[in-house]
């Protein structure tokens, strides 16, 4: 009888249990037996290899080598019944679904003895044992698909991610700002204090304000410094004149003093400050 | 930046990444998009150039990244305080019916197995962030539907669903069985139908 | 084992390693122990061998590790989920007057905004690096006079001050925007034209 099934080889037996069924008395217990003697310590591990009442069947189905399109139902059904009623006289403790599936043998049996109707080339009837076939082929299907997934090599059992250190200065984070920003900061202080039109924001060369600062810092130290050294000759005309607007502004603005003490002599300037004050 | 320095930053990130890395995640890598048909060119110069080391760049479902090689796991084994779990049949039986039936409730696990699925099942498999109740069917009790997730995918090296290993063929038994049992077989022989 | 596979399992183990691994453990990867001076030859190897790519092997009190170079980290910075920081309002204001207005003192500030300057506001901008205090104005108190710093250009992006955005410009639009409508306009349409 051919098996139209193509069964791979982690199916039969149950997996884990190629080698040996069961060891008993510390004997490798290399098949289940076929006469249906069962002793009684293995009835325990026995029940344990499978994962149902359809894992006992299909087993069983498969060691005949039925065909399962064309299960003999009354060999079948003897066969799981004394598997069941042996488990039972253990008083081991039987799950509900193995009686379940007793009854449904039962009842596929029976109505395939009883005559068929004539024949009548309608398809009405349906073979008592379809349903029972579709829930074995299903199973057996996710069985085998199971068998599968656990064999794909699977992270932490077969390799590992990789996942190097990062070197990181732990410095806090700083907000970066950009020239947008500022823009945007800008445009709105100008807008809010055109709203409140006490302060006129003068439209100026940045370069003078730059350049203010510039001097104050050149100044710092709050010595005299020569007029002349302010201004480096190298930077260009335009640049200079910007120094020199610098310088008024900053006189203007009473930061810094002017000091000449006759026509022709050296130009000094220093912060208004004095130096001693500054500390 | 020049494609070799973007490729290095790649590098470095899929290095460091503790989980898979998404082409958008890459992106984000640079100031300046460097645009997907780059990326993915640059991806696979990585794959090549790691070829014969130790470990391999892969694509997951959740995007890319760096492991090592199967063979070199039976040494990595020994640095472990615990080995990898093994799962019993009825997970795995569980986790396929699940992954290939999806969205399935306890129920429909139950119908094919043809016993209880008892809660440690389903807790293991959520636990391992491998399935999870994507919705309830709109029948009496409103049981969960399971499915499984991009987790999952990840855990085993798959891109998509899709990439699953292939069922055997016994939908196409089943038809047949389906489309012959009207005529009732004898008992003795079988349908030539194999 | 020859020493060539010893390396590449090294290499796979440090790679996969979740904490550094110390000559002890890293020993532990193999059946029969090669010995440190092999093992410490062996790291020495890799070391060389990793020279020029994104991560680098080095060595910690607790033990050896991979880890990528720390010019990685501008953009594996990147894909952190945190946003990016941003300073209040008060502050980038305040920022810009002294940028554009300086040397200003605190009051220069406060009659600019027409709200008080708050000491944390200068604080931030004088611990950023970005604003000191270039000299005193000599009125009473002696009000310190505050201005933009060479770090703070860098850290925009200028060469000079000359290059912030212009106040011509900027005032422009605010004359546009008033013009043609009583309300405030988004800021956002000041890049635009600028």
């Amino acid at each position: 009888m051919n098996h139209p099934v193509e069964l791979p080889a982690e199916l039969l037996p149950p997996p884990g249990e190629a080698e040996a069924v069961a060891r008993l008395y510390g004997q490798p217990l290399l098949e289940f037996p076929r006469d249906l003697y069962i002793p009684p310590e293995a009835l325990e591990v026995f029940l344990d290899a499978f994962e149902g009442p359809l894992d006992l069947l299909l087993y069983l189905i498969r060691k005949a080598n039925i065909n399962v399109l064309d299960i003999p139902m009354a060999p079948l059904t003897a066969q799981y019944l004394d598997y069941v009623e042996a488990m039972r006289r253990r008083n081991l403790e039987l799950a509900a679904e193995y009686l379940l599936i007793a009854a449904m043998l039962l009842e596929i049996k029976s109505r395939m003895l009883l005559p068929r109707p004539p024949r009548e080339g309608e398809e009405d009837e349906v073979d008592p044992r379809a349903d029972l076939v579709r829930r074995l082929l299903e199973y057996e299907q996710m069985k085998q698909a199971a068998a599968r997934l656990d064999a794909l090599p699977r992270v932490e059992r077969d390799y590992e991610w990789v996942g190097v250190f990062v070197a990181e200065k732990v410095v806090e984070r700083l907000p970066e700002v950009s020239l947008h920003d500022l823009q945007l900061a800008w445009l709105s202080v100008v807008r809010r204090a055109r709203m409140h039109e006490h302060h006129r924001v003068r439209r100026e060369e940045l370069s003078v304000r730059e350049h203010m600062t510039a001097i104050l810092r050149k100044l710092r130290g709050g010595t005299h410094v020569l007029f002349d050294a302010l201004f480096d000759a190298e930077i260009g005309v335009a640049s200079l004149v910007v120094s020199f607007l610098a310088v008024l502004e900053l006189v203007r603005e009473k930061l810094v003093v002017v000091s000449q003490n006759e026509a022709f002599a050296p130009i000094y300037v220093k912060l208004t400050t004095e130096p001693s004050l500054d500390a | 930046m020049t494609p070799e320095r973007c490729k290095r930053v790649l590098e470095a990130a899929l290095l460091a990444a503790p989980a898979p890395l998404p082409l958008a995640s890459l992106k984000r890598l640079f100031e300046h998009d460097p645009g997907s048909e780059l990326l993915r060119r640059l991806l696979d110069e990585l794959r090549t150039e790691w070829a014969g080391r130790p470990a391999e760049l892969v694509q997951v479902a959740s995007g890319w990244l760096f492991q090592t090689r199967p063979e070199f796991q039976v040494y990595l084994d020994r640095l472990k305080e615990e080995k990898a779990p093994r799962y019993s049949r009825a997970v795995l039986e569980t986790l396929a019916i699940i992954a290939y039936r999806q969205p399935v409730t306890r129920g429909d696990i139950e119908d094919i197995r043809g016993v209880a699925v008892s809660p440690s099942v389903i807790k293991t498999l959520e636990s391992r962030g491998w399935i999870d109740v994507v919705g309830h069917r709109e029948v009496a009790g409103r049981p969960a539907l399971f499915a499984t997730t991009r987790s999952f995918l990840d855990d085993v090296g798959l891109r998509s669903l899709s990439e699953l290993p292939p069922l055997t063929e016994i939908e196409r038994i089943v038809d047949l069985v389906e489309a012959s049992s009207p005529q009732p077989a004898p008992p003795a022989a079988a349908p030539d139908v194999a």
